[in-house]
């Protein structure tokens, strides 16, 4: 498909006016459909060549009662004609379908931002669900901003008098109006999203007709048009050329297994157990098995992890995918799957703790117990996706650490990726390098099940194969694989698993420095911060500050060259959605150097701004210096 | 499922070449040995066959066999088995576990496995004790035992193992003798035969730590007259002389004279014969049944999982990579 | 336990602050009524009550409750409770969790605590379906479910809870629906009589993700034909005209006219009838069992596990720290 | 009782040496008996007045084949007349009943050494039993020893000519044949021992008569006297005054778990899933339950954390212990105890890993996933026990940090602090401070079921007190203890729940520096390795180099002063049995050090000598800088 143009040939009499970039928030109950709503402007606005991020916010529960506070679902997105990196801090635009979604949402806006709002949702019962004492419209609470008041449930029943639907369903299409609406402020074309209605609704026609009258309802409200004081464009940006599609980050992980298996050519074996927010790695992965992918639901994470092993060692490239909870279950079997040296990946896609938490918040406190979590000295290589984009090659990568160093290997992502989308720009599958496993089938002279190659990586010898039988297990064994309790043999293997892991860092790039090669502050981010940590640093960049920064993809073992990097700086500014867990981490490893946390646990992303003003502050305390 | 051949390999060949390693006596050594002279016996072929076994005494076993083996974590060997049988069904997939592995850490791991149904042997040593642990009261130890942890006796009731398969939704159930070489034989035989997966108790000494309780149940002299062994379609009968007999009466079973004995029929489709004549553990005054206590047909787990991949792709070809990443809206910058 | 006394307290009195938070129309707010009222009947005191679940939608309960509540994690809440009843076996325990929590995660802490027979309260919600992650099948779907994780339907077979309740060696088992206040009402006071772990299946409709198991087994325009409410002593009789009989035949279930059928006996010693019973639920033909299917006396865990301590403390008198540090030989040095 | 005399008036015409100290090592099959000979000898010297440690030496199986080297026990002591801290490096006696014994311990003999064998057992049966090509007492292999050939299975049969038993049930008294020959050699009483045998064998007076007169014959073998040359004494050391007792750490360990519950003033409940080094805690406590103790055997380790929560929960102490891959497992429920805020004492006694390991061997490899080991930032105190006779104390402040700041501890001890016995300076009872819980009984104005004391503690409130129902969970929560995912407040508890286990530091000592108070080498250890140590800085201190120690016990949060006391120390040299555990957390916390690992992972404690080198190769290096 090729991007749709933008012209709204009916605009005429209103001033069009030019932005860089807009940050939108649509906000309702759960059952507003704003998800879809969002999707929809962002698919729009991808379609047309803008470049952006979203940020959905769903509620804790299924389906919270109506009208409620806990109900509220959002979605923000950032679109933009130049590089954006990040949702943005502060919505320009908020879209309120009721009063609890304005009062969740309204201290986020821009202060003199614009907040569209259905006053047919203000009524004392809904005020009451809300918990609003005093009617918010009238309060005061929206001083300063700009709100435009519009009717919704109303214009929607007008739009829709002849439609065949029922009343509860013709509000149903509140959601395509609001979206109509915000496609004519914005200039946005409306057929990608009449095409996607009559796919999503193919045979029902009366909801098809329904929706698009609507969304064409919103996008032709005249008198609604005379509020905005004119129409918005936001131009094309200039992406890197190539081929895109929009991808959330848990497909995309889920996409990359698919891909890690195939290039080391063998049977993908994903067996996990649901649970917020790793569940549909699971149920991606069940729909590709026309693949050859194989997945078992097992009965809990430690099952899971087990028949991962299980299958591992049956010759397939076993891997398991669970949230915090699971990982703190699944520590014994990752002990297991180190002694024995089979290859397995293991995602963790990180939500708040700890214990149960807050299974839909973001936090990325799970990076110390993924690297210790576990009974003995017991090390296995984590790495650590930053965005819906990456996670296919990173996934890649794990499976390819997995088989080539015969290790487990943790693959860590969160919240903010997984339910994250933005556009890919779609690798070249030609140039992706095969890592084919070569199963041990013959023994030589001096074979030993738990020999090494030059990775320090044992052979892996599949049953089945004739003449090959052997035993392993979780109990110290001899390069025989037999148990041995030799006070030496043990020194030798513990020494041999962790310089086997160490070695990893020789098959991974040092990662690069943006900025300055040396200067004032490095700020070293790692996972999902890196469009925060982005944009903050490129701000001040352009303010002039001696500011740099650095992202770590595999964050066990830290890559080379890391020191050389940190000592041409002054300090390293550590920004972590966790008590300063890779600052703990850092000087435990690369002890020389002056490292500063700076931590959020809110369950939410850091703002752009947070971080420019930390920036900010450790220049001004270590610039001198 | 191995159809029996000639046997070309002989018991020898499936001894590894590690020294076995339990107290001289134990119950395990009997065992190991049925096993050994059943895979020759069957024409097993050791490289198509794993052994799969969580800790304990009894799970020591897989190093002692010349197949390939998994010595994993307690109570997991059903979790890893079920991961060995699915990415690849050929092989020959027999679990080893202990009354404490199998019941106490790995209860669940183990209903799950029996109402998959998986098409695994599992191989259950019930000395009704923690053997490696030192002689710990274990979910099949009586109440009122008392051992090191259970000084003034045990509290819980114990699980009766065969009811809690069946509960669990088990298709074959047995139960047979570590000393009774004939009887572990046949037993072995029924389960390799069956389709599903096959759960086979055997009453296994522990001479360290709790040989009273075989001593009592099973041993070769009290054996007849405190067991009886349950053969399909054949009456429940006996005895030193075979002179007694078992009948059922409504929800009970009754001893009675061989000649009014009752036929066995472990493929009734409900499971109540099975729990009734478990349930005679609990009575001092009845057997303890051997032999197969249920048999029946059911789909089988990795069969299912495995067509569904074959399914999949005869109906939407194999998958490229390409397919799965040039997938949905594409579109392109220039 | 609690003597039926002047109902002090209503219903209100045990709902707590808390906004209750499932989607509307769930199975849960009418499973939550019951209890509130339950308690409120049976005069139960909040201060010593205490709801431990574990997690799910289901899990949710104890939020609601105006008595003590501990949401656990997932699958562990037997094992919880275990802990708060042995501790203080004054407290009024309560169980709440879901098909998932119980019967997956936590199928081997149900089966552990069944077994132990703690006196303590076990609901079930089965919704056939992981409700709280948003719809995945269970190990209560039927073969051939097809939800997110299942596209091509699930292969697994499902557990039947009764079953593995009375294969855990339970001495309660009930089952009721969650739309038959009266009915949950009643199985509740039974179930708070028993001493004893007492485990009730609530079949529960799970309107977001599930509804259409529930709409063809139990939903009021099906129930009458499609369920049967079994009593202790009474035959086994339903239908819309209570017309439709059960009866037993050796070892299995028949339809009957309601003249011909059999008494219920929940208290037989063996297992069988109730396995028998729950077993028709594989059978489209049959009506799905609710009420008492299992209910018989044992001795109660947290009672022995006290009696051992006062017995103790009775033979070898109340121990000072000194007998514990001073103890065994002793030698000084000056 | 009073310490029997070492007279031995029979000695005569033989020259009596004194010894300042002596090594000894028993060795044979497992079914020889020899942890009872080294207990005995063990309990006769500490009877007698030696400063002693011991060190046993399990088979992994409990019954390996006889004869055979897996199935060799042993059991080595030191005892002294001076202030001793270790069971000794290298043995300077060895005795060997049987050929695998001999080859399995041999090694570690002292040049020089005296090695008894008995020759009874070296018959070529057993030397294909011990796998020896050759006899070893042939071959050279005792070259450069001191060899005493005693054929110890005729000359029991001799001594017992008369006894009524089978002479299998004879050949079982070789051990208190063997015994007593020690016995004469060193010049200990016969008494302690005689006596234990009529309380160990009451009402079988047959076994009492051989086993004593084995006891006898050894001791009084007239011509074996001849091959030692004389006889040796080890005078009484001058030990600090006070009562003592034997005790085994796991033994200690459980009487101060009751003795910190009583302190409380609550019921304990220990609830534990045996496995070894652990189980015998378990055991120890199933006997005190006229203490009003109560233990439960749980399904698995999961179950036990979890009926311990519960426990605690309902107003007792819950309690639960394990080792490695137990405490992996646990790792779910400790962050649930972390967020609920509910006391709890884990007890993991560690052995060697990772996985299943080396069950019987020591290891401190789970230090850092004590602290980290769990999902989200989950901070809990971790205490670490250095001996027997420490873990009452330590154990007991356990109870009082889990209940004063209503927090999960972790209490490590390991394999060799487990089985090791010593001999324990008992505490003066009315000297312990109690620390009684007062439950929470009404609600003032202000109550707040996660309200603060000035330790940060939240109050407890016992279930069956009216009026104060209230709910909690794993979900983050409000101060009220409702669920809460509002951002602020997972901030303010994430933070609270940090800063609470920080302040336990105020409740501890800093800890000793043992030497001089500044200088060039701090020798810092924690847990099994303080009695090496020790000994190794003491030898060096008298050497003269600058080298002074310190000790952890407290391991998380670190103690103050810390900090203060490494600047003055040009190194930190931390001997720790684990791959530099200990290093890494400290890098962490007090970056400004030079820390200098030096690990051992063998399944083996540390010798004296490989600390004593180390810290020489250290000062080399480091001292001039
Ligand atoms: C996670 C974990 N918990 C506990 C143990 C200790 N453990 C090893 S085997 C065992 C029980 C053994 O009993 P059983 O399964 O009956 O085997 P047996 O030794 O009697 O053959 C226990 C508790 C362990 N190895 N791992
Ligand atoms: C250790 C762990 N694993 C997985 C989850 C995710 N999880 C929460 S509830 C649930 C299943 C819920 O199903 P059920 O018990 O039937 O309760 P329902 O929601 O249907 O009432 C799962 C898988 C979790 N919270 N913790
Ligand atoms: S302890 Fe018991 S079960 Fe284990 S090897 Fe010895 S006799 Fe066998
Ligand atoms: S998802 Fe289902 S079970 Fe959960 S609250 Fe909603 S309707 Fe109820
Ligand atoms: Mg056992
Ligand atoms: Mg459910």
């Amino acid at each position: 498909m090729t991007p749709p143009t933008a012209q709204d040939t009916s605009a005429g009499e209103l001033p069009l006016q030019q932005l860089d970039r807009v940050v939108l928030r649509f906000a309702g109950d759960s059952g507003d459909g704003m998800q879809v709503t969002g999707n929809q402007f962002t698919r729009t606005s991808a379609l047309f060549g803008n470049d952006l991020a979203t940020l959905p916010d769903f509620p804790a529960e299924i389906r919270a009662p109506v009208g409620t506070r806990p109900g509220v679902s959002g979605f923000q997105l950032q679109f933009s004609s130049s590089d954006i990196h990040t949702p943005g801090d502060q919505p320009d635009v908020l879209v309120a379908m009721n009063p609890a979604a304005l009062m969740v949402n309204i201290d986020t806006l821009k202060k003199g931002g614009i907040v569209i709002v259905n006053t047919d949702a203000f009524k004392a019962t809904d005020l009451k669900k809300a918990k609003c004492d005093t009617n918010p419209l009238e309060d005061g609470t929206l001083d300063g901003f700009r709100v435009i008041e519009v009717g919704i449930n109303s214009r929607v029943s007008e739009a829709l008098a002849d439609s065949p639907l029922s009343n509860k369903d013709k509000q149903r299409c509140k959601n395509f109006y609001t979206l109509g609406l915000m496609y004519w402020v914005y200039s946005r074309p409306l057929e990608p999203t009449l095409e996607w209605l009559e796919e999503k609704f193919k045979g029902k026609d009366d909801l098809i007709a329904a929706n698009q009258t609507a969304l064409k309802a919103g996008y032709n409200a005249g008198d609604i048009r005379e509020l905005f004081q004119g129409q918005y464009e936001v131009p094309k940006a200039t992406l890197q050329p190539g081929t895109y599609r929009n991808v959330m980050g848990n497909q995309a992980l889920a996409i990359g297994l698919v891909a890690g298996a195939k290039l080391a050519g063998i049977k993908p074996v994903y067996c996990s157990y649901p649970i917020t927010p790793a569940s549909s790695v699971l149920e991606f992965l069940a729909g590709y098995k026309n693949h050859g992918v194989v997945t078992i639901q097992s009965e809990d994470e430690i099952a899971a992890i087990c028949s991962a092993i299980g299958a591992s060692f049956a010759g397939s490239l076993g891997m398991t995918g669970t949230s915090g909870p699971g990982m703190a279950l699944k520590g014994e079997a990752m002990g297991l799957a180190i002694s024995t040296e089979l290859p397995l990946v293991i995602v963790d896609v990180q939500r708040a703790g700890p214990s149960t938490g807050m299974p839909t918040k973001v936090e990325q406190s799970d990076l110390l117990s993924s690297i210790f979590g576990r009974n003995g000295d017991a090390p296995m290589p984590v790495i650590a996706i930053s965005k819906p984009s990456d996670a296919f090659e990173l996934s890649i990568d794990a499976c390819r650490i997995a088989v080539q160093y015969m290790t487990p290997v943790i693959l860590l992502s969160d919240n903010f990726i997984a339910n994250g989308a933005e556009p890919w720009a779609l690798p070249d599958l030609d140039t992706l390098k095969p890592f084919p496993v070569r199963f041990t089938e013959e023994k030589t002279e001096d074979f030993q099940s738990f020999g090494r190659d030059e990775k320090l990586a044992r052979p892996w010898v599949k049953p089945g194969t004739p003449g090959m039988e052997f035993r392993i297990g979780g109990l110290e064994k001899a390069p025989s694989s037999n148990i041995s309790y030799d006070p030496d043999n043990h020194q030798a293997m513990t020494d041999m698993r962790h310089q086997k892991v160490r070695n990893v860092a020789d098959s991974i790039p040092t990662p690069e420095v943006h900025g300055a090669e040396s200067g004032d502050v490095l700020v070293l981010g790692w996972g999902s911060t890196v469009g925060i940590l982005r944009q903050a640093v490129e701000n001040a960049q352009a303010k002039g500050q001696s500011v740099s920064r650095i992202h770590l993809t595999h964050v066990w073992p830290l890559p080379h060259g890391l020191d050389e990097i940190f000592a041409r700086f002054k300090v390293v500014l550590i920004p972590e959605m966790n008590v300063a867990q890779m600052t703990s981490l850092l000087r435990g490893e690369l002890p020389d150097h002056n490292y500063i946390p700076f931590n959020k646990v809110t369950g939410q992303p850091f703002l752009v701004t947070e971080i420019e003003a930390e920036i900010k502050r450790v220049l001004d305390e270590h610039a001198g210096a | 499922m191995t159809d029996i051949a000639q046997p070309a390999l002989t018991k020898k060949d499936f001894a590894s070449d590690q020294e076995v390693r339990w107290c001289p006596g134990c119950g395990d050594y009997a065992i190991l040995n049925a096993l050994q002279k059943h895979m020759a016996e069957s024409g097993a072929d050791p490289a198509k066959t794993v052994f799969v076994s969580g800790i304990g005494c009894s799970s020591r076993f897989p190093y002692y066999m010349n197949t390939y083996g998994f010595h994993t974590i307690h109570g997991r060997a059903p979790a890893v088995a079920t991961g060995v049988k699915v990415a690849n069904p050929d092989l020959d997939v027999w679990i080893v576990t202990g009354d404490g592995d199998s019941l106490s850490i790995g209860g669940n791991h183990l209903a799950h496995i029996l109402r998959r149904n998986l098409d695994v042997n599992i191989l259950m040593f019930n000395n009704e004790i923690y053997g490696l642990t030192k002689g710990q009261y274990s979910p099949t130890s009586p109440v009122g035992t008392k051992k090191k942890s259970t000084p003034m006796g045990s509290i819980d009731r114990p699980f009766e193992p065969a009811q809690f398969a069946v509960g669990s939704q088990a298709t074959f159930v047995a139960r047979t003798i570590d000393q009774d070489m004939k009887h572990m034989s046949k037993i072995l035989k029924a389960a390799a035969a069956h389709r599903g997966t096959s759960f086979i108790e055997i009453l296994q000494n522990c001479v360290i730590f709790n040989k009273d309780f075989y001593a009592t149940t099973v041993e070769k002299k009290v054996r007849p007259d405190r067991t009886v062994d349950l053969v399909a379609g054949e009456p429940m009968i006996y005895g030193a002389d075979r002179d007694k007999g078992l009948r059922f009466n409504g929800f009970t079973v009754e001893r009675c004279s061989a000649e009014e004995a009752d036929v066995w029929r472990p493929d009734t489709p409900s499971h109540a014969p099975t729990v009734l004549i478990a349930g005679m553990r609990d009575d001092p005054e009845m057997p303890v049944p051997v032999g197969v206590l249920r048999a029946v047909e059911a789909p089988v787990y990795e069969v299912g999982v495995n067509a569904q991949v074959e399914d999949a792709i005869a109906t939407k070809g194999a998958g490229e990579l390409k397919d799965l990443v040039y997938d949905g809206e594409i579109w392109t910058v220039d």
